[in-house]
C-alpha cells in the first residue's frame, strides 16, 4: 500500500494520541512500582473507574466534564488510599508475585462489581462542548478533543517527571524505592509517602480514564486489554523508570500507529514483538538501570 | 416419566452477556410459563449456567447435564467456540441443541449435525441481508473494517460476494486485531478510499468503538456506515447521537408490530430492558421445542427433530421453517438507526428499511457444505 | 511408610474408585488435566523460583497440535499426546531461550508477552480454527486397540498418564538435577561460582515444565474433543498461578488440591450459590453463578493476605508447629 | 539533671518468630561515647534497629531525651535527633553520591546545643574520596567509599545522637584513623555516640563506656578507666 | 623462574571515563597466598570481578596456567578451577551443610542434568562431603540447616564448598569482614590450612590477617600497582604508609 506524506503525518498524530494514554498509564504504573514494589494489575480497573465515575457524575448528577476531570481522579485517589491502607500494606516485604496477584484479584473484584451493575456493552458520553468540533491541520482534520488529550497528558507526564527527578521530594521517592525503612529512619514519613504515591498513581489512571472515555467506549472491561499492553510499555521502558515509561508510551503509540497503516493485523502484537527484542538487547529495558 | 429438562448454557458474565445472558434465561422461563409449565404431564425444568465464554466449561457442563441430570435439550452459545463445542456434545449424546447467540454459519454448514438448530441468525444471513439491501439502495462502493479472525473474515467475504453480485465494488479493507481500542487510524484509511459505504465486519466492543470513532472524525457525514453484526444492546449503550444512520440487519425488533410489542412489553416488565433479537428468539425457540415435544409425545431427540423440521413456524418472532441443515429460515429486517430527533420514546431506536425474505438471505442449497442437505 | 505416601495412596485409591462411587468421569478427567497443568507450573515456580506468566501458551499450543494431529492427520491418541508434549517442549525451549536470562518480574513479563504472541497466532492461524476453535477431535483408539470412546476407559487412561507424569515431577524434584535447581533458587550467584551454567539448568526446568503443561493440554483435548482460544488466553496463565497459590507453592500436593478447588469453583459455583440460597434463604446467592470472576478475585485477595502458603502449605506448617511443640 | 540521651529498659525484640533481644538495659548520657561489643549475632545491630523501630515486634521501654518512643513510628523517632548509620550502609543506587549525601533532611528540634550539623565543605574535606566521586551513582562507589558516605550522610542532619554500626568495617587503615579523629571531634562538639564495633582496637581508645552483649542481653558494662582491669573477661567473652 | 599460575597483562577497566583498574600486571605464584590491598576505591574488587569475568575488561589479558582466559564466561572460568568467594556470605540457606558441600562436588559426577535419576545416586558423594566439612571443623553440624548457623561458621562452610570444587586458585574478597575476633583468627588459620596445595588470592583490610598469612602483597592505588613484596617490606614503604597504612598502622592494625 502506498501512502502519502500527509497520510503518514496524520497517522503519526493519531499514534501520539494513543501514546498519550499509554504514557499516563505506564507512568502511574512506574511510580507505583517504584515506591511500592507492587506491579499494580488493578491499574486497568482504576482507569475504568475514572471513566465510569465520570459517566455516573454526568448522568446522575449532571456534573460537567471539567468538574469530573478533577473529581474522578480525586475519588479514585481516595479509593487508592483505601486499597493501600487496607490491602497492599501487608505485602510489601514479599515477593513481587504477591503484589501482582493481589491486585489481579482486586481487578477481578472491581470489574465484576461494575459489570454486575452496568453490564458489559458500555456506556458513553461525549466530549465537552468546548472541545467539540475539529481543526483542519492541512494534512488532516483533527478532532479538537484528541488534541486536548495529547496536550493534557503531556503536561501531566512531564510535571510528574520533573517532581520525581528534579526535586527533593523526588529524591525521597527514589530513595524510598530502594530502602523505605532506612529513608524512614532518616526522619521521613514514608508510610504517608507510600499511601500518597499509590493514590497518585491511581488518580493518574483515573485521569486517563476520564480523558479516554469520549474516545473509546466506556465499559467495565475497558481496562482489561489495555493493561497488558501498558505492562509491556513499562517493561520496555524499564521497570520503575519515569522518563522511560513516558517516552516509551509515546513512542510505542506512534509505532503502533504506523503498524496500523502498513500491517494493521499486527498492530496489537507489535508491542510485544518490540518488547521481546528490547529485552534481548537491553535486559533492564530501554531506560532501566540494571541493579 | 419423560421429563423435559432444558439446559441453558451461555455467557452470563463476560463480553456477550448483554446480548443474551440473564435476559435469555428470563425469556426461556417466560416460554415455559406461557406453555403452562408442564409437558407430557411432567413439569418442565430449566437449568442455567454461565460458561464464561470458555468452551471447555460449556461443553463439559452440557455433557455432564446430559449424562447426570438427563437434560433433554441443550440451549446456548453466544460465542462460536462454545457453540460448536456444545453442538458436538449434543450430537454425540443425541440431544436437541438450539443456538441463538453465536453467529458462525459453520453450525449449519461444514459442521452441521442432525441435532443442531441455528435459530436466530447467522453471519451469512447478516452479510447477505445488509450487503444486498445496501447495494440495492445505491451503496455501490464499499470499504471494510474487518476484525482479523475467522468470524470477521467470513463476514467480509460473504458481504463482498453479494456486493459484487449486485454490481457493487469493494475499494479496500483494513484488518484490525481483535479488541483494538482505537479505530481512528483505520477510519482515516477508510475515508481516504472515498468509498460510499463503510462496512463494519466486526462485533461487540470493536463495532462500538468503530462507530464511535466514525462519529468523532465526522466520517458518518461522508460515508454511510453499515454494521454487519449489531445488537440492540449496542445501540442502547452507544446512544443515538453516535449511531444515527447506522444500517444493519436484525432478525427481530420489538417495535415491528402489535405482537412483537405485546411480547416485548412483558419482557421489559421483567428485565427493565427491551429484548435483543437473540432473547426474543430464545422465547420462540423454547416455545416451538415444547410444542414439538408435545406433538411427538416424546423427548427423544430424533423424533423431536423430525417434528421440528416438519412444521411451519409462525409466531411473533418469525415466520418460516427449520431446514434440513438446521437453520431456521425466516425473514430478516434491514434497519437504520433513527436520529435523536426521530426517536419518540425510550428504546425507540430503529426504523425498518426493508424486509428481507428468508430464502434470499440464508445459505442456499447451492452454497451449502452441509451433508444433511444435499 | 511415611504419612505422605499413605496420603497419596489414599488419593490414588479414591481416584481409582471415583467413577464407581458416582463421580462424573469426564469432570474428574478435566480436573486431572488441570492438576497436571498446575503441577507442571509448580515445578517451575515452586522449585525453580521462576514465575512464568505465559504457561497458557504451552497448554493451548499443545492442545492445538495434538488436536490437529488426531483430527486432521488421523493419528492415534498416543501419538497425538506425544506430539502435543513435544510441541510444549519446543515452545518451552523457544520461550526459555528468549526469557531465561531475565530475572524476576522481567521474566514474568517476557513470558507473558510471548504468550500473547502465541495467542495472536492461535487467533489468526488457519489450522486453529480461530475463535471457533479446533472442534470435534476424535478420541480414537489407543495403540489402535483400546477404544477411548468409552468414558470409563478414557478415564483410566487419563489417570494413568497423569499419575505417571506426576511421578516424573516427583522424581525430577528429588534428582541430582532437582538438587541443583534448589541451589539455584536459593542463591544463584553462588551456584554460578560453583561452575553451574545456571541458565541451562533453568532452561531445562522450563522445557520440562512446558512439556508437561503441553501434555496436560493435549490430554484435555483428547478428553473433551476440542482445543480453543480460552486455553491460550492469558487468563489461563493467571488461573494456573491461582491454582498453585491456593494449593500451596512449592509443595507437591498443593497444585493438586488447588486445581481441584479452582476447577470445582469455576464449574460448580452456580450450584453452590443455589444451595447456599436454599439453606440461608438469601436470594442474592442465586446469582453467585454469574460472579465467578468476583469470587475468583476474592480468593486471590484472601489467599495473598491470609493464606500465603496455600492450603497445603498451611497444613504442613501447622504440622511442623505441632511437632515443634512436642 | 537533664534526661539521658538514650535510656533502654527491658528491651525485647523479635524478627518474625525469632526472639532476638531478651531484655536489654542501657543508658547513655548526653555527650557520651558508648561502645557495644559482642560476638557475631549477639544482638548489637538489633538493638540499634530496635531503637529506630526497624525490627519486628518489640517490648520494653525506649526513651530518647526522656521521650518514650515505644509507640512512635520510625520517622518520628528520627526527629527526636537521632542519626542512624546502618551496618549494611544503605547507599541508594538511584541517587548520585551527592544526592545520597543530601538526602536526610535536617532534623527539626534536634539542634539544641550542637549546631546545625556539618556543612558539605567540612564533609568533603574529611572524605576527599567523596568529593572526587560526587556525581557517581551511589552504589558504584567502592565498598569503603560507600561506608564513608553512609557516615557522612548523617553528620549533615544535625542529629546529636548518632548510632553507628560497624563504621570502621572494610576501610583502609588510614581512613579508620580519620574516623577515629572524627569521633573525638564529635565528642568535643557535644554529640552523643553509640557505636557497635568488631574492631576493638578502634573502639577502645574512643569510648567513655562499654557494654558487652551476649545472646540478646547485656552481659557486662564498664567505664573506660576499668578497661585494663576487664581485659581478661573481655578476652573470654570476645576472644580479643 | 617460579611457576606462575595467574598472570594479568596490562589489565584495565574503565567506567565511563573513570579508570578503576589501570594497566595492572599481576603474577601470582603457584602455592602462595597472595594478598591484594590498597585504599578504598583502589580497584581491588573490580580486579576480582575482572578475573572471574563478572566484569568485562576494557583492555588487557588474563592468563591462567598460561592459557588466555580473557574471553571466557564466568562458569567456564569456574570450571577451570578459579573459584571466588563473595564479600557477602554465599551459602544455600535452606539446604543442609552436607547438601551445600555436595552441590560443590556434584558437578564431577556429570549427572547434574539427569532429572530422571534418583537423589540417592548422590549419596556416593556424602563421604567426601563430610571429609571436607571436617576440614573446616563443621563435621558435627552436617545435617543442620544452614540458615541457623552463626556468621563465622557460614564463612567456613563457604570455604568447604569452595574446596569441593578442588580449586587451583581461590579468590577471597575480604574473607574476614564483619567477623568477631575469634572468627577472624579461625578463618585466617583456615585459609592458611587450605592453602596447602592451592593458590589463594585475597583482598583484605585486616592487616593482622595479611601480615600473618600472606606470602606476597600487592598494593593497589588508584587502579595501579603501587608496591609489591612481602609484608615486612611493603609495610615499611613510605608511600604505602601514607596511602594506606597510615602513620600508626603498626600499633592500630598490627594487633588486630
Ligand atoms: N532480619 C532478620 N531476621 C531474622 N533473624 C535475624 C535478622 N537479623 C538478624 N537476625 C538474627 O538475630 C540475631 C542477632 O543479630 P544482630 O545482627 O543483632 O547481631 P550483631 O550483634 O549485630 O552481630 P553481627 O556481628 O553479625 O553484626 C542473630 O542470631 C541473627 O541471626
Ligand atoms: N560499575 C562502576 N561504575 C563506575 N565506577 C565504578 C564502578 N565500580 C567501581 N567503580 C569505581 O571504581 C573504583 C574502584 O572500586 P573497587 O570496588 O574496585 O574498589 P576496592 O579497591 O574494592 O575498594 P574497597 O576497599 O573500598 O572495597 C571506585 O572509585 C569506584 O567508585
Ligand atoms: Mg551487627
Ligand atoms: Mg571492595
Amino acid at each position: 500500500m502506498t501512502i502519502s506524506l500527509p497520510g503518514l503525518l496524520s497517522q503519526l498524530l493519531l499514534g501520539l494520541v494513543n501514546g498519550s494514554f499509554y504514557a499516563i498509564l505506564s507512568l502511574g504504573l512506574a511510580v507505583i512500582f517504584g515506591l511500592l514494589n507492587v506491579i499494580n494489575f488493578a491499574h486497568g480497573a482504576l482507569f475504568m473507574m475514572g471513566a465510569i465515575l465520570t459517566w455516573m457524575g454526568m448522568n446522575y448528577f449532571e456534573i460537567n466534564y471539567w468538574v469530573m476531570l478533577a473529581a474522578a481522579p480525586v475519588i479514585v485517589g481516595v479509593f487508592g488510599v483505601l486499597i493501600e491502607k487496607l490491602l497492599l500494606r501487608w505485602i510489601y516485604k514479599l515477593d513481587h508475585l504477591y503484589g501482582l496477584l493481589l491486585t489481579l484479584g482486586l481487578t477481578l473484584l472491581i470489574e465484576g462489581a461494575f459489570r454486575s451493575v452496568y453490564g458489559v456493552s458500555g456506556l458513553g458520553y461525549d466530549a465537552p462542548d468546548l472541545l467539540d468540533g475539529s481543526t483542519n491541520l492541512g494534512f488532516m482534520v483533527l478532532p479538537n478533543y484528541r488534541a486536548w488529550v495529547v496536550a493534557a497528558s503531556l503536561v501531566v507526564c512531564f510535571a510528574t517527571w520533573f517532581v520525581i527527578e528534579k526535586t527533593k521530594l523526588g529524591a525521597y521517592l527514589r530513595a524510598g524505592t530502594e530502602n523505605p525503612r532506612l529513608v524512614e529512619a532518616f526522619g521521613i514519613n514514608v508510610p504517608l509517602m507510600v499511601t500518597l504515591t499509590y493514590a497518585f498513581g491511581a488518580a493518574l489512571a483515573a485521569f486517563a480514564g476520564v480523558l479516554a472515555a469520549p474516545v473509546i467506549q466506556v465499559s467495565p472491561l475497558m481496562g482489561q486489554n489495555l493493561i497488558i499492553v501498558v505492562f509491556a510499555v513499562v517493561v520496555i521502558g524499564g521497570m520503575g523508570s519515569i522518563m522511560g515509561s513516558i517516552l516509551t508510551g509515546l513512542g510505542l503509540g506512534i509505532i503502533e500507529g504506523f503498524t496500523k497503516v502498513f500491517y494493521p493485523e499486527a498492530s496489537s502484537t507489535v508491542v510485544f514483538v518490540i518488547m521481546v527484542i528490547v529485552l534481548l538487547i537491553r535486559p533492564a529495558g530501554l531506560f532501566g538501570k540494571e541493579r | 416419566q419423560e421429563k423435559v429438562k432444558i439446559g441453558f448454557i451461555t455467557d452470563m458474565s463476560s463480553l456477550y452477556s448483554d446480548v443474551e445472558g440473564k435476559g435469555g434465561a428470563t425469556a426461556i422461563q417466560m416460554a415455559i410459563d406461557d406453555f403452562g409449565g408442564k409437558v407430557l404431564g411432567q413439569p418442565i425444568e430449566l437449568m442455567s449456567a454461565d460458561h464464561q465464554n470458555k468452551p471447555d466449561i460449556a461443553a463439559s457442563k452440557a455433557r455432564e447435564w446430559i449424562d447426570t441430570a438427563g437434560v433433554t435439550m441443550v440451549f446456548g452459545g453466544t460465542n462460536s467456540g462454545t457453540a460448536l463445542a456444545m453442538a458436538k456434545v449434543a450430537e454425540e449424546k443425541k440431544r436437541v441443541y438450539f443456538n441463538n447467540g453465536a453467529g458462525t454459519s459453520a453450525l449449519t454448514n461444514e459442521q452441521c449435525t442432525p441435532y443442531t438448530i441455528h435459530y436466530a441468525y447467522d453471519t451469512v444471513a447478516l452479510a447477505k441481508g445488509t450487503g444486498g439491501a445496501v447495494v440495492d439502495q445505491g451503496g455501490k462502493n464499499w470499504f471494510f473494517i474487518t476484525a482479523d479472525y475467522a468470524f470477521g473474515q467470513a463476514l467480509e467475504a460473504d458481504t463482498t460476494k453479494i456486493v459484487k453480485e449486485k454490481g457493487g465494488t469493494v475499494l479496500g479493507a483494513v484488518r484490525h486485531p481483535l479488541n483494538a481500542s482505537d479505530f481512528s487510524s483505520f477510519l482515516l484509511q477508510a475515508q481516504n478510499s472515498k468509498a460510499q459505504i463503510l462496512g463494519l465486519a466486526n462485533a461487540g466492543g470493536d463495532t462500538i468503538n468503530s462507530i464511535k470513532a466514525a462519529k468523532e472524525f465526522g466520517i458518518n457525514k461522508t460515508m454511510k456506515t453499515a454494521g454487519l453484526l449489531v445488537f440492540l444492546s449496542d445501540i442502547h449503550s452507544l446512544g443515538l447521537k453516535n449511531t444515527e444512520g447506522l444500517l444493519h440487519t436484525t432478525s427481530f425488533y420489538w417495535d415491528l408490530n402489535d405482537k412483537t410489542r405485546a411480547w416485548s412489553k412483558k419482557f421489559f416488565d421483567k428485565m427493565k430492558r427491551m429484548p435483543t433479537d437473540v432473547q426474543a428468539a430464545d422465547y420462540s425457540a423454547t416455545m416451538n421445542y415444547l410444542k414439538a415435544v408435545e406433538a411427538a409425545k416424546t423427548t427423544d431427540a430424533d423424533k423431536v427433530m423430525a417434528q421440528l423440521k416438519s412444521v411451519k413456524i409462525d409466531d411473533f418472532y418469525g415466520k418460516g421453517q427449520i431446514r434440513a441443515d438446521g437453520s431456521f429460515v425466516h425473514d430478516m429486517y434491514l434497519v437504520q438507526v433513527k436520529s435523536p430527533a426521530e426517536s419518540k420514546q425510550p428504546w425507540d431506536y430503529l426504523k425498518v428499511m426493508k424486509v428481507l425474505p428468508g430464502d434470499q438471505v440464508f445459505t442456499t442449497k447451492a452454497e451449502t457444505k452441509c451433508a444433511l442437505w444435499k | 511408610m511415611k504419612k505422605t505416601t499413605i496420603g497419596y495412596l489414599v488419593l490414588l485409591l479414591a481416584l481409582l474408585l471415583a467413577p464407581a462411587l458416582g463421580a462424573y468421569p469426564v469432570f474428574v478427567m478435566k480436573l486431572l488435566c488441570f492438576a497436571l497443568f498446575a503441577s507442571a507450573f509448580n515445578l517451575l515456580l515452586g522449585y525453580t523460583g521462576l514465575l512464568s506468566f505465559g504457561h497458557a501458551a504451552f497448554l493451548g499450543g499443545s492442545a492445538y497440535v495434538a488436536g490437529y494431529a488426531m483430527k486432521v492427520w488421523g493419528l492415534t491418541p498416543e501419538i497425538g499426546l506425544v506430539l502435543g508434549t513435544l510441541a510444549g517442549a519446543f515452545l518451552g525451549w523457544i520461550f526459555g531461550v528468549l526469557a531465561i536470562r531475565r530475572q524476576g518480574i522481567y521474566f514474568a513479563m517476557i513470558t507473558l508477552a510471548l504468550a500473547q504472541m502465541m495467542f495472536f497466532v492461535a487467533l489468526q492461524a488457519k489450522f486453529t480454527g480461530g475463535e471457533d476453535g479446533l472442534q470435534g477431535v476424535p478420541r480414537g483408539k489407543l495403540f489402535g486397540l483400546i477404544d477411548l470412546q468409552n468414558d470409563l476407559t478414557m478415564y483410566y487412561v487419563t489417570l494413568a498418564v497423569v499419575v505417571a507424569a506426576f511421578l516424573l515431577i516427583v522424581r525430577t524434584i528429588h534428582s541430582p538435577f532437582g538438587q541443583v535447581l534448589k541451589g539455584i533458587k536459593e542463591n544463584e550467584p553462588r551456584a554460578i561460582s560453583l561452575g553451574y551454567d545456571t541458565s541451562r539448568f533453568k532452561l531445562l526446568a522450563f522445557v520440562l515444565s512446558a512439556a508437561l503443561a503441553g501434555l496436560a493440554g493435549s490430554l484435555k483435548t483428547l478428553v473433551l474433543g476440542f482445543a480453543t482460544l480460552s486455553d491460550v488466553h492469558w487468563t489461563a496463565s493467571g488461573q494456573v498461578i491461582l491454582m498453585t497459590l491456593v494449593g500451596g507453592l512449592g509443595t507437591l500436593s498443593g497444585p493438586l488440591l488447588g486445581s481441584a478447588v479452582v476447577v470445582l469453583l469455576e464449574n460448580k459455583i452456580g450450584e453452590l450459590g443455589h444451595a447456599i440460597a436454599g439453606i440461608s434463604g438469601i436470594e442474592w446467592f442465586n446469582t453467585l453463578g454469574e460472579s465467578v470472576t468476583m469470587v475468583t478475585g476474592l480468593i486471590f485477595v484472601i489467599c495473598v493476605l491470609a493464606f500465603r502458603r496455600g492450603i497445603m502449605g498451611e497444613i504442613i506448617a501447622l504440622g511442623e508447629r505441632l511437632r515443634g511443640r512436642k | 539533671m537533664a534526661a539521658a540521651a538514650l535510656e533502654i529498659q527491658g528491651l525485647q525484640a523479635w524478627y518474625g518468630e525469632s526472639h532476638v533481644l531478651h531484655g536489654v538495659d542501657l543508658v547513655v548520657q548526653p555527650g557520651e561515647v558508648v561502645t557495644l561489643l559482642g560476638r557475631n549475632g549477639a544482638g548489637r545491630t538489633t538493638t540499634m534497629r530496635a531503637v529506630m523501630g526497624l525490627t519486628g515486634r518489640r517490648t520494653g521501654s525506649l526513651k530518647i531525651n526522656g521521650t518514650e518512643t515505644m509507640g512512635l513510628p520510625t520517622h518520628r523517632i528520627a526527629h527526636l535527633g537521632v542519626g542512624y548509620c546502618p551496618e549494611e550502609r544503605g547507599i541508594f543506587s538511584s541517587l548520585s553520591c551527592e544526592e545520597n549525601l543530601m538526602l536526610p533532611p535536617h532534623l527539626k528540634g534536634a539542634n539544641a546545643g550542637v549546631g546545625a550539623g556539618m556543612s558539605i565543605d567540612e564533609i568533603y574535606t574529611m572524605f576527599p574520596n567523596l568529593a572526587e566521586r560526587r556525581n557517581s551513582q551511589g552504589t558504584r562507589l567502592s565498598g569503603g567509599e560507600q561506608q564513608m558516605l553512609a557516615v557522612a550522610r548523617i553528620l549533615r542532619t544535625g542529629a546529636k545522637l548518632l548510632l553507628l554500626d560497624e563504621i570502621s568495617e572494610g576501610l583502609a587503615p588510614v581512613i579508620v584513623q580519620a574516623l577515629a579523629r572524627m569521633i573525638t571531634t564529635l565528642r568535643e562538639k557535644g554529640y552523643t555516640v553509640v557505636m557497635v564495633e568488631q574492631n576493638f582496637h578502634f573502639a577502645a581508645p574512643l569510648a567513655d563506656r562499654f557494654y558487652v552483649m551476649e545472646h540478646g542481653r547485656i552481659a557486662l558494662q564498664f567505664g573506660a578507666s576499668e578497661l585494663q582491669a576487664k581485659m581478661p573477661v573481655l578476652n573470654e567473652l570476645l576472644g580479643v | 623462574m617460579a611457576d606462575i599460575i595467574l598472570e594479568t597483562r596490562e589489565l584495565t577497566k574503565e567506567f565511563k571515563g573513570f579508570t578503576a583498574v589501570s594497566k595492572v600486571n599481576l603474577s601470582v605464584k603457584r602455592g602462595s597466598i597472595h594478598a591484594l590491598i590498597g585504599p578504598n576505591g583502589a580497584g581491588k574488587t573490580t580486579c576480582f570481578n575482572l578475573l572471574t569475568k563478572f566484569l568485562e575488561p576494557t583492555t588487557g589479558e588474563i592468563l591462567f596456567n598460561g592459557i588466555d582466559i580473557t574471553r571466557e564466561r564466568p562458569a567456564q572460568i569456574a570450571r577451570r578451577g578459579v573459584i571466588r568467594s563473595f564479600q557477602i556470605s554465599a551459602v544455600f540457606p535452606h539446604l543442609t551443610l552436607l547438601e551445600n558441600v555436595r552441590l560443590g562436588l556434584q558437578r564431577q559426577l556429570g549427572t547434574s542434568f539427569h532429572f530422571w535419576k534418583s537423589e540417592k545416586s548422590l549419596h556416593s558423594l556424602d563421604g567426601r562431603a563430610r571429609e571436607l566439612l571436617a576440614e573446616v571443623g563443621l563435621e558435627d553440624l552436617a545435617d543442620e540447616t544452614t540458615v541457623n548457623l552463626p556468621y563465622g561458621r557460614k564463612r567456613a562452610l563457604e570455604i568447604a564448598t569452595t574446596l569441593a570444587m578442588e580449586p587451583e586458585l581461590m579468590l577471597l574478597d575480604e574473607p574476614t569482614q564483619g567477623m568477631g575476633h575469634e572468627d577472624v583468627d579461625r578463618v585466617a588459620q583456615l585459609i592458611k590450612k587450605v592453602s596447602q596445595g592451592r593458590t589463594i588470592l585475597m583482598v583484605e583490610h585486616n592487616m593482622g590477617v595479611v601480615s600473618t598469612i600472606a606470602d606476597t602483597i600487592t598494593v593497589l592505588q588508584r587502579g595501579a600497582v603501587l608496591a609489591e613484596g612481602p609484608y615486612a617490606e611493603v609495610s615499611r614503604n613510605p608511600q604505602v604508609m601514607e596511602a594506606y597504612m597510615g602513620t600508626t598502622a603498626g600499633q592500630l592494625q598490627g594487633a588486630h
